[in-house]
C-alpha cells in the first residue's frame, strides 16, 4: 500500500487525484509546479497547497509542537493544524487554505533533520514525563543552570521562520461604510445579503474561502444546483460588494469591523475598516474533532475534510476507511467516499452507541479499534461527531453563548445581542437549506430595516438547533489540542492539581492558545474540565473569545506607513546646503551645517541666521486678550503697550512649568503669541480650553499661524546691518532708538509685505526674529544669505542655538525642567507675580514658595573647564546621595570652557558653592554653582 | 515566625523536581492540588482583597515571615485572572528616581530566587531589556536613568546603534527611518517571566503556610465602624476582620469607596497582543517610548506586544482595532521584516493610573484599611517586593521604609514621586 | 530688488509663474488627478456661529456656496462652528479680506478676518475614483447621502487634520472623466497647515497609486 | 473604536478627540485650602458607569464638549458644546 507512511523506507507516494467531480474547483487544463521540501511537485490552479500535496499522495505534512509527532490533514480548511507550512520567507502559511501558486517553495515546519526522520520525535518517548506543568516543576535547581535549559527549550519552538530581509509586499487600508456587513458567504450569508440589498441596504458580503457557497460547495447535485442559484442571485443584485478570501477579524465598539481581504490585484493584503450599521454574523458551523487515543494520526480526519478533498479537489483521502458518524453530514461522507472509490470498511453509527475507541499506527493510521472491541484495518478514519458554533464575533458584541445540551453545542443567546448585530444560519440553529435561507432572508430584511429605517428592533426568526448526541472524548486519551499537543490526560491532571476552572486549565495546559485559537478545541476542553470536576458543561461555561477572529498579519494591520512630517519653507535650501537633519517631533530641522562651534562664533562675532519656523505662533484677537494672557502666564500683561513684546511662562494648575515664549502686541486688540516648538499644539489647546470651558464670555479669537509664517532669527552684532539691507527705514526703522529691545514692528522685508519683526534675544546678541508670510520664506532666506555674504553671515542650526542659549542661561522647558518642576524650581522667582488675583497655578506656586524646600535651577561650571559633564550627570552630596543633576551642558566656544545648568537641592544652590559631579565613567569632578548666565551677564550685547 | 528569610526554602514547599516528575511519570500517580479549597470562615485576622500576584504574595509573606496564618485572600473570579494574568510579564528595575530604583531592584532580586523560594519554576528569563531613544529628549532621559541606576548598583548603560544592532539584528538602525534609533538604555538584568507561574507559585506557597484562598468570592461591601474596619461583605457572606488590604487593580477605587476612602486614580485599559510563534530571533525585550510599543519573544516563539494605556477612562476590556493597528505600524517601523507575522489574540487589563505614575501603598485614614493599589502599568514587576512590604505593613501597622514615598497622603501634601518624567511607556 | 516669488510647500513638476506664484505648468487634465491649489487666496473668518455674520456669508458650518462677496467669484466654506474659509483667485487675498471685513462690519458682532493664504496648503483630488482614493486615508463616509456636493467637514486625513470640501466640477468641462449623477465629476479640496502640505500630497498620491492618481497642473476654482 | 456623537460634526471616531477627564470645578484660588485644591487636581470619582467628561474635538470642530458616557459599555447618552450648550439641533 504505497500511501501508507512514513518511514524512510516508504515508497514514493503516488497520485491520488480522482476523475472529474461535479463541484471541483481545480482547473485540470493547466498545471502549477512547486517544490515540497525541495522536491518538485505539481498541482492545478484552484488547488490549495495541501490539496496538491494530498493529490500527490503526501500524508505526513508536519510535525507536532511538543512531541514532534507526524501530522496530516484534519480539517482540510483554514484551521487545519496539520497543514502549517513555510512558503518561501512566509511562516505559518495555512496550507489547506492558501491557493497553490507557480514556483512556491513549500516546506514543512520545525523538522530536523527532515520531515520523515525527525530526531526530536524522541520527545514522544518522554511524553509521559513531559506532561502538563512539566516546565513549572523542573529546572528549578540549581538556579544558574536555568538560562542554559531555557536556551535548549527555545530550540523546540514549533513554527516557521522569518528572515531579516523584509522582501516586497504591499499592504493598504480602506474605510467603508456599508449599511450591512455579512460575515460569512455560505447559503445563509448569501441569502441575508441579497435580502438586505433588495431592501435598499448597501451590503458587504465577506467570505473566508475563495468562493461563496459554504458547505453547499462540497454537497450533492441538489446542493450544487442551489449553490448556482444563490450565486446568481448575489451576482444579479445591485448593492452587494463581495469580498472572498477575506475575513471579518473582529467586531469592536459601534460596529467598527475590520476585514482582511486577500487575493486583490497588486495588493498583498488590504484591511477594510467598515463602520457598519448592522453586522450579520453567518459563519455556519465548524466541525468538531473527537478526542480518542491516536486521534492525531495522519489518516484521521473530519467528515468535512474528506468531503472537501473528494468533491472540491478530486483527491482520494485514503483507500480503506472507517467512518464514525453521528449526523447526516457524516452519512453523506460515506456516500462521497464510496463514490470516490474508497473502500468503506465500517460505518460506526454514533447515534446507535457505536464509536471509535482508539486509532493505531505509527506515522499514519493502520487500524481502528472500536468501542465494541473490533479492530479494523484502515488508512482513513473519518469522524462526524458534532459541531461548534463559532460565536467569537457575537461574544465580542457582548453575547454570552449558552450550552444547549440536546444539540451538544453552545449557541448564541439572542437576548444578549445588541440591536446592531444579528445572527443567521447554522450558528443559530439547524435546518434544511431552505430553512436556513428562509431564516437568513428574514434576518437580511431586518438588518436592512434596522440599518436604514432606524426604527426599534423588530423580531428575528430563530432556528432550532437539531438534537445531536454529546460526543467529545472517548475516554481513551488522545489529543484535545493538536496545535499545542495538549492531551486529554493533561486536562484531567490540571484539574486534579487545582487548575479546575476552564480559564485556569487553559493557562496551565495552554489548551486553545495555539494558532487555531480554540475554534476546534475549546468545547472539547470545556467538556473534559466538566467531566473532571463533575460539573455540567453549562456550569463550567466557556472561555472568553477575544479578538482577533482570525489571525492577521502585522502588515495588514499596519498598512502603508503614514507618519506625518512637517517641513519649513526653507527645507529645500537646508537640504541643498548639507544640513544634518534632526527629527524633532513631526518636524525635520537642521541640527547643524557641519560645524556648530563655528556657527556659534559667527553669531557672537558677525551674524547668523537660523530657521525657527517650528516655533509655535498663535494669532490672538479681541478685546479680552490681555485678560487671557494674565490668566495663563505667571507674570503680568495688562500694561503691555502696542509695539511691545514680553517674555512669559505658563504653568498648569499644579504649578508645573508648561511652556514659555514671547508675546507681542501688534495692535490694540491684536497679539501674536509664540510658544516652544514642541508645545505649539498643546498650548493652542490649552488656550482654547480656558477660553471655552472657563471664560466663554471673553471675546478672543485664537488662530494657529505657526506655519503661516516662515520664522528666521537673525542674530549677531551685524544683524542690524544685514536686516537694514532688506528693509526700508521709512517702513521699518531699525535704529536702536526707534526699534528698541523687546519691541515688535510690522512691515516689508526683502520685498515681502506683512512681515512681523521682533527684537528679542534668545542668543544674547543683538537679534531680530522675522516672521515672513510662509510662501516667501525661501525667498527671504536666500536674500539674507546673499545680502549678508560680505558681513560673514552664516546659517546656524539647532545645536548652535542650544549652545548660545546655554551661554545665556536660558532654560529649555522639558530639558531643564521635568514633569514635576514647579515654577520656583525654574528660576522664575522674578517673573512669578503672586500678587495677581489669579493665574493658572497660583495657589501651588504660593505654597511652593512658602515651603522653600524646592530644588533650584542654577548655573554650573566645572573647575576644570576642559571637562564637560554630560547632561544627566548626577550631583552628589558627601554621603553619596543625589543632590541634583546636570540638565544642560556644553563646551562654550565663546568662553573656551565647560558650562552648564543644573537642578540642585536648595542647600547647595548658593552661587559659589562647590559641588561634586559624578561623570558617567565613574570619575568625580568638582564644580561651582554660578549664576544662570555664563556670557554677558549684564545683557549689554543685546541692547545695542 | 516560621519559614525564614527571603532565600530560605520552607520545608513544606518541596515537591516539584525532575526526580519527582520522573517518579510520578512512571507511577501515574496524580500530583496533589497546588492549593486547597476551604470553607469561608466567619472571621479572619486579615482579609486581602484580590487574588493576583500582589494579594497572594502579601499572604505568602504574611504567613511565612510574620506568623499570621488566619488570613484569607478573596478573589472574585480565579487567581491571576486580573492584571496578573494580562500583563506582558516584563521585569526591570531601571527606573528614574532613587526610591523607584531601590524598590524595583528589590523586586528583581526576589524574582531571581523566586523559583527556588517557591519550588515553582517561574521561568525568569534575564535576557536584557532595551529602551530605544529616537530623539534627544528621550536619549537624555536614558542617560538620566542610567546615572541614577548606577548609583544604586543597578546594571544600566546607554548604548549606540551598533551595539543595538548586535543585540537585535532585526532592528532597522539606519538613519533612513522616520524615527531613527539614536541609542538605547540597556538593562541586562531585565527580562520576562511566566506571569501565571508567579501567581500559582505564590498561591501554592501561601496555601502551604496556612492562608486560605477563596476564588469566586466577590467583596460587596466593607464594614467601617468608628473610623476602623470591622469586616467585609461578600457574595458568600460576611467576614469579621480588623485588617483589610485592597490589593486590586482596575477596581481599586471602587473597593476603596466601599470603605469611604477616595483614591486619586483613573482606570483605563492597557491592551496587549500576541502573535503566532516563529522560531526564536529576538533575545531581548525591546521598548520604544516614542512609538508606544514594547516587544518580547516568549520561549514558545510568540511575540508579545504591549502599548500605553488607552487614552481615556474606561472599564472596558473589549479591546480596540486602533491598538493593533498602532502596534503593528510601530513594530514594523522598528523591525520591517516582521510584516508576515500574524497577530493571534489581543486582550486588555485594567490599570489604575495615578497622577505621578507611582503606586499608592500603606495605611489610609480608616484604621485597619490598607491599600496596595494605583499600579498603573507596572504592577506585575513589583509583585514580590510589594507582597513583602505590605506584609510588614499589615503585621506592624506601619509602612516599611522602602515604601515610605508611596503613601496616599502625598497627594494632599503635594509631595509627588518623580517617576512621571520617564514613565510615558515604561515597560 | 526682484519681486518676490511665492512658493507652495508642494514641489511643482515643470514650473511656471502665475500671479506671483510658482505653479505647476502642466495643463490640468486626466481621469484621476491631484493638483496643487495652494496659490488660491484663503481668507479665514471667525464670528458667532449662528448670527448676522453667518447670514452675511450665506452659509453655515458643514456647507459651501459659490458667491461674489465683492472681489470676484469665491467659494465660501463653513469650515467650523463660527469659522469660515473663503477661497478666491490667486492674488486677490487683500481685496477679498477687505470685502469680507466690509460685509461683516455692519453686523455688530465680534468678528476676525485673517488672510491665511500663506498659512495653508490646498490640493484638489479630482476624478470619479476620488472617493475611493480618499477612503484609503479618511474615515468619513463619502457617499452622496452623507457628504453630498457642497459638503465641508474637518477630519483626520492620513493623520493630518484637514478641511475637506466636496466641490464637484461640471462634467461637461473636462472630457474623459466620468460624471456622477448630478452632472459633476467628484472633486475634493483638501486644506491643511502649510507645513504638512508636502506630506499630505505625498500621502494622497501614495493612496491613489493603484488607482492611477497623477499630479497635474494648477486648476483654480473654476 | 467607539463613536462620539459630536454635536457639531456628527458621530466621529473617538481617536479624533482628546479625553479631558471628568468635568470638574476649579476652586477659588484665593481661598482654597491645599487639600481642596489637590482634591480638584488629583481626586476624581472614577465611576464604573455613567461619567460626565470633557472631550476636545481636536481633529474636527475644535470645540470642548461635555459628554455623558458609560465607562463600561462606552455608550454616550448626551453630548453638548461646553461653552454654547449646543446639542446639535438646528445646525444645517
Amino acid at each position: 500500500m504505497s500511501i501508507l507512511p512514513t518511514t524512510r523506507r516508504t515508497a514514493t507516494p503516488t497520485s491520488q487525484r480522482l476523475g472529474h467531480r461535479a463541484g471541483e474547483v481545480i482547473d485540470r487544463s493547466r498545471t502549477v509546479s512547486f517544490t515540497w521540501n525541495g522536491r518538485p511537485l505539481s498541482g492545478h490552479p484552484g488547488d490549495t497547497i495541501a490539496s496538491a500535496l494530498a493529490a500527490a499522495g503526501e500524508r505526513v505534512l508536519s510535525r507536532s509542537y511538543k512531541y514532534h509527532r507526524p501530522r496530516g490533514l484534519l480539517t482540510a480548511d483554514y484551521l487545519d493544524p496539520g497543514a502549517f507550512f513555510q512558503v518561501g520567507d512566509e511562516p505559518n502559511v495555512r496550507g489547506a487554505h492558501r491557493l497553490l501558486e507557480a514556483g512556491m517553495a513549500v516546506s514543512s515546519q520545525n523538522t530536523w533533520p527532515s520531515l520523515r526522520f525527525d530526531l526530536k520525535a524522541a520527545n514522544g518517548l518522554a511524553g509521559r514525563f513531559l506532561a502538563t506543568g512539566f516546565y513549572y516543576k523542573t529546572f528549578i535547581k540549581p538556579e544558574p543552570l536555568w538560562p542554559l535549559y531555557e536556551k535548549v527549550l527555545r530550540t523546540f519552538v514549533h513554527a516557521g521562520a522569518i528572515t531579516p530581509d523584509p522582501g516586497a509586499a504591499y499592504y493598504d487600508k480602506r474605510h467603508a461604510h456599508p449599511d450591512v456587513v455579512v460575515a460569512g458567504g455560505g447559503p445563509a450569508g448569501m441569502a441575508a445579503a441579497v435580502a438586505a440589498a433588495r431592501a435598499g441596504a448597501s451590503v458587504m458580503l465577506v467570505e473566508e474561502d475563495h468562493q461563496l457557497g459554504g458547505h453547499l460547495r462540497w454537497g450533492d447535485g441538489a446542493a450544487l444546483a442551489r449553490l448556482r442559484a444563490l450565486r446568481a442571485q448575489v451576482a444579479a443584485q445591485p448593492g452587494i460588494e463581495v469580498l472572498t478570501d477575506a475575513v471579518v477579524t473582529g467586531r469592536f465598539d459601534d460596529n467598527w469591523i475590520p476585514i482582511v481581504a486577500r487575493s486583490l490585484p497588486g495588493i498583498t493584503e488590504r484591511l477594510v475598516k467598515a463602520r457598519a450599521a448592522v453586522l450579520v454574523v453567518a459563519p455556519g458551523l465548524i466541525e468538531r474533532p473527537y478526542v480518542f487515543a491516536g486521534n492525531d494520526l495522519p489518516g484521521v480526519m473530519l467528515s468535512t475534510a474528506a468531503r472537501r478533498l473528494v468533491n472540491l479537489y478530486a483527491v482520494r483521502p485514503g483507500s480503506r476507511a472507517v467512518v464514525m458518524s453521528a449526523n447526516p453530514e457524516g452519512d453523506a461522507a460515506v456516500a462521497d467516499l464510496e463514490a470516490a472509490g474508497v473502500e468503506v470498511a465500517a460505518v460506526l453509527d454514533a447515534r446507535r452507541q457505536q464509536g471509535v475507541a482508539r486509532a493505531h499506527g505509527r506515522g499514519g493510521l493502520r487500524a481502528v479499534e472500536t468501542t465494541d472491541g473490533r479492530r479494523i484495518e484502515a488508512d482513513l478514519l473519518v469522524t462526524a461527531t458534532g459541531w461548534t458554533a463559532p460565536t467569537s464575533l457575537l461574544n465580542q458584541s457582548g453575547d454570552r453563548p449558552v450550552y444547549d445540551q440536546a444539540a451538544a453545542r453552545f449557541v448564541p443567546d439572542p437576548d444578549r445581542m445588541p440591536a446592531n448585530v444579528l445572527a443567521a444560519g447554522g450558528i443559530v440553529g439547524d435546518g434544511t437549506v431552505d430553512q436556513l435561507v428562509e431564516q437568513a432572508d428574514a434576518v437580511g430584511r431586518e438588518a436592512a430595516r434596522r440599518a436604514t429605517g432606524g426604527s426599534a428592533a423588530g423580531t428575528v426568526p430563530g432556528l432550532r438547533p437539531a438534537p445531536h448526541p454529546e460526543l467529545f472524548a472517548a475516554g481513551t486519551g488522545g489529543f484535545v489540542d493538536l496545535c499545542e499537543d495538549v492531551s486529554a490526560k493533561d486536562i484531567t491532571t490540571a484539574v486534579a492539581e487545582g487548575y479546575d476552572s476552564v480559564e485556569l486549565a487553559k493557562r496551565y495546559t495552554t489548551v486553545t492558545m495555539g494558532p487555531t485559537q480554540g475554534k476546534l478545541e475549546t468545547v472539547n476542553a470545556v467538556a473534559l474540565v466538566a467531566h473532571a470536576t463533575g460539573r455540567s458543561i453549562a456550569e463550567t461555561g466557556t472561555t472568553t473569545w477575544r479578538p482577533v477572529y482570525a489571525p492577521v498579519t502585522l502588515g495588514a494591520l499596519a498598512g502603508r506607513p503614514r507618519e506625518p512630517v512637517r517641513y519649513s519653507p526653507m527645507q529645500p535650501w537646508h537640504e541643498r546646503h548639507g544640513a544634518t537633519p534632526l527629527v524633532a517631533g513631526q518636524w525635520i530641522r537642521p541640527e547643524h551645517y557641519g560645524d556648530p562651534a563655528a556657527e556659534v562664533t559667527a553669531v557672537r562675532t558677525a551674524v547668523g541666521i537660523i530657521d525657527v519656523t517650528p516655533i509655535g505662533k498663535l494669532d490672538l484677537r479681541g478685546p479680552d486678550v490681555a485678560e487671557l494672557l494674565n490668566l495663563l502666564y505667571v507674570n503680568k500683561w495688562s500694561k503691555l503697550g502696542v509695539g511691545r513684546v514680553r517674555y512669559g511662562v505658563m504653568c498648569a494648575d499644579d504649578g508645573v512649568v508648561l511652556d514659555d515664549g514671547v508675546t507681542g502686541r501688534l495692535g490694540e486688540d491684536h497679539y501674536l503669541m509664540s510658544t516652544t516648538s514642541s508645545g505649539a499644539a498643546t498650548v493652542w489647546e490649552w488656550v482654547e480650553n480656558w477660553l471655552q470651558t472657563a471664560h466663554p464670555e471673553w471675546q478672543v479669537h485664537v488662530t494657529p499661524v505657526t506655519t503661516a509664517y516662515a520664522s528666521i532669527n537673525i542674530a549677531g552684532p551685524r544683524s542690524r546691518d544685514l536686516l537694514s539691507r532688506l528693509t526700508d527705514p521709512e517702513d521699518v526703522d531699525l535704529s536702536a532708538d526707534a526699534f528698541g529691545y523687546m519691541n515688535v514692528r510690522t512691515g516689508t522685508v526683502a520685498g515681502v509685505a506683512d512681515c512681523v519683526l521682533w527684537r528679542i534675544g534668545f542668543t544674547g546678541e543683538l537679534s531680530y526674529e522675522i516672521h515672513v508670510p510662509a510662501s516667501y520664506g525661501l525667498h527671504a532666506w536666500e536674500r539674507l544669505v546673499a545680502e549678508g555674504a560680505d558681513l560673514g553671515v552664516r546659517p546656524f542650526g539647532v545645536e548652535a542655538q542650544r549652545i548660545l542659549r546655554l551661554e545665556k542661561g536660558h532654560a529649555i522647558v522639558a530639558q531643564d525642567t521635568d514633569g514635576l518642576t514647579q515654577g520656583f524650581s525654574a528660576a522664575l522667582d522674578g517673573l512669578i507675580k503672586l500678587d495677581k488675583d489669579d493665574f493658572v497655578g497660583l495657589p501651588e506656586l504660593r505654597w511652593q514658595q512658602g515651603r522653600d524646600s524646592h530644588p533650584r535651577l542654577v548655573g554650573l561650571q566645572p573647575l576644570d573647564g576642559t571637562v564637560v559633564p554630560p547632561e544627566a550627570s548626577q550631583i552628589l552630596r558627601t554621603d553619596g546621595s543625589i543632590a541634583g543633576r546636570v540638565t544642560s551642558s556644553r563646551m562654550s566656544p565663546t568662553l573656551g570652557r565647560a558650562i552648564g545648568l543644573a537642578q540642585i537641592d536648595p542647600e547647595l544652590a548658593e552661587v559659589g558653592t562647590r559641588v561634586t559631579v559624578r561623570l558617567p565613567d565613574g570619575r568625580d569632578v568638582a564644580a561651582e554653582v554660578t549664576g544662570l548666565v555664563h556670557v554677558d551677564p549684564e545683557g549689554e550685547r543685546q541692547r545695542v | 515566625m516560621s519559614g525564614g528569610n527571603g532565600n530560605g526554602r520552607p520545608e513544606k514547599l518541596r515537591g516539584y523536581s525532575a526526580w519527582s516528575l520522573l517518579r510520578r511519570g512512571l507511577t501515574h500517580e496524580d500530583w496533589p492540588r497546588a492549593w486547597r479549597e476551604h470553607e469561608l470562615r466567619s472571621s479572619y485576622d486579615a482579609v486581602i482583597i484580590g487574588g493576583g500576584v500582589h494579594g497572594l504574595a502579601t499572604a505568602y509573606y504574611l504567613a511565612r515571615d510574620h506568623g499570621m496564618r488566619n488570613i484569607a485572600v478573596l478573589e472574585k473570579a480565579y487567581v491571576g485572572g486580573g492584571g496578573s494574568g494580562r500583563n506582558t510579564a516584563i521585569l526591570r528595575s531601571n527606573y528614574l528616581t532613587p526610591e523607584g530604583v531601590r524598590f524595583y531592584d528589590r523586586s528583581v532580586k526576589l524574582y531571581e530566587h523566586l523559583a527556588a523560594d517557591l519550588n515553582f519554576n517561574v521561568m525568569f528569563s534575564q535576557r536584557g531589556h532595551l529602551t530605544l531613544a529616537h530623539n534627544d529628549a528621550s536619549l537624555r532621559t536614558m542617560h538620566w536613568r542610567t546615572e541614577v541606576n548606577k548609583l544604586q548598583d543597578v546594571d544600566s548603560e546607554v548604548i549606540g546603534p551598533d551595539r543595538i544592532a548586535e543585540l537585535v539584528p532585526y532592528l532597522d538602525v539606519s538613519d533612513e527611518t522616520r524615527y531613527p534609533i539614536l541609542g538605547a538604555l540597556y538593562h541586562p538584568p531585565g527580562g520576562i517571566v511566566r506571569h501565571d507561574a508567579v501567581v500559582w507559585g505564590y498561591a501554592r506557597g501561601a496555601d502551604v503556610h496556612g492562608a486560605h484562598i477563596h476564588q469566586q468570592t466577590e467583596v460587596t461591601g466593607i464594614d467601617v465602624s468608628g473610623g476602623r474596619v470591622t469586616g467585609v461583605q461578600t457574595n458568600r457572606g460576611r467576614i469579621a476582620t480588623p485588617v483589610v488590604l485592597n490589593a486590586t487593580a482596575g477596581w481599586s477605587s471602587l473597593i476603596s469607596d466601599m470603605a469611604g476612602v477616595a483614591m486619586p486614580v483613573q482606570t483605563s485599559p492597557l491592551q496587549a497582543a500576541v502573535t503566532e510563534p516563529v522560531r526564536p530571533f529576538l533575545d531581548t525585550v525591546v521598548v520604544s517610548g516614542t512609538l508606544h510599543v514594547y516587544v518580547s519573544q516568549t520561549d514558545r516563539g510568540e511575540l508579545v506586544f504591549g502599548a500605553s494605556v488607552d487614552p481615556f477612562a474606561s472599564y472596558s476590556m473589549r479591546g480596540s482595532l486602533e491598538f493593533t493597528e498602532g502596534i503593528a505600524g510601530h513594530v514594523l517601523e522598528l523591525m520591517p521584516a516582521l510584516h508576515r507575522m500574524r497577530l493571534l489574540r489581543q486582550w486588555s487589563g485594567l490599570c489604575d493610573m495615578t497622577p505621578d505614575y507611582s503606586p499608592i501603598m500603606g495605611p489610609t485614614p480608616v484604621e485597619g484599611f490598607y491599600v496596595d493599589v494605583g499600579w498603573g502599568t507596572y504592577g506585575f514587576k513589583a509583585g514580590p517586593v510589594s507582597g513583602e512590604a505590605m506584609a510588614a505593613c499589615l503585621a506592624t501597622g506601619k509602612p516599611p521604609e522602602i515604601i515610605s514615598s508611596f503613601g496616599l497622603d502625598r497627594f494632599l501634601s503635594g509631595r509627588l514621586v518623580g517617576e512621571k518624567g520617564a514613565a510615558a511607556v515604561g515597560h | 530688488m526682484s519681486s518676490p516669488l511665492a512658493r507652495s510647500p508642494i514641489p511643482p513638476g515643470p514650473a511656471t509663474e502665475r500671479d506671483g506664484w510658482e505653479v505647476d505648468a502642466r495643463v490640468p487634465g486626466g481621469p484621476l488627478t491631484l493638483s496643487d491649489e495652494t496659490p488660491l487666496a484663503k481668507v479665514h473668518v471667525r464670528a458667532p456661529f449662528d448670527g448676522a455674520s453667518r447670514a452675511a456669508l450665506g452659509v453655515g458650518f458643514r456647507r459651501t456656496r459659490r458667491a461674489d462677496l465683492g472681489a470676484g467669484e469665491v467659494l465660501v466654506v463653513g469650515s467650523g462652528p463660527g469659522e469660515w474659509l473663503v477661497l478666491g483667485a490667486p492674488g486677490t487675498a487683500g481685496a477679498l479680506r477687505a470685502a469680507v471685513e466690509q460685509r461683516l462690519a455692519g453686523t455688530g458682532e465680534f468678528t476676525s478676518v485673517l488672510d491665511l493664504t500663506h498659512g495653508r496648503a490646498l490640493v484638489r483630488l479630482h476624478g470619479a475614483a476620488a472617493p475611493a482614493v480618499l477612503a484609503g486615508v479618511c474615515a468619513i463616509d463619502l457617499a452622496d447621502a452623507v457628504t453630498p456636493d457642497g459638503s465641508a467637514f474637518r477630519t483626520s486625513v492620513a493623520g493630518v487634520v484637514t478641511d475637506v470640501v466636496r466641490d464637484d466640477l461640471g462634467g461637461t468641462q473636462r472630457s474623459g472623466a466620468a460624471a456622477s449623477d448630478n452632472g459633476g465629476v467628484r472633486s475634493y479640496l483638501l486644506h491643511c497647515e502649510r507645513s504638512s502640505g508636502r506630506y499630505l500630497a505625498d500621502a494622497l498620491l501614495d493612496a491613489g497609486r493603484l488607482s492611477g492618481l497623477a499630479m497635474t497642473g494648477f486648476r483654480g476654482l473654476a | 473604536m467607539m463613536l462620539l456623537p459630536c454635536p457639531w460634526c456628527g458621530p466621529r471616531n473617538a481617536t479624533e478627540f482628546r479625553f479631558g477627564g471628568e468635568a470638574g470645578r476649579r476652586p477659588d484660588p484665593a481661598s482654597a485650602s491645599p487639600e481642596e485644591w489637590r482634591r480638584y487636581l488629583y481626586f476624581h470619582t472614577n465611576p464604573a458607569g455613567w461619567s460626565t467628561e470633557t472631550w476636545y474635538h481636536g481633529a474636527g470642530c475644535r470645540r470642548f464638549l461635555t459628554v455623558e458616557r458609560h465607562t463600561v459599555t462606552h455608550e454616550v447618552r448626551a453630548a453638548r458644546d461646553t461653552a454654547t450648550g449646543t446639542t446639535g439641533e438646528g445646525i444645517s
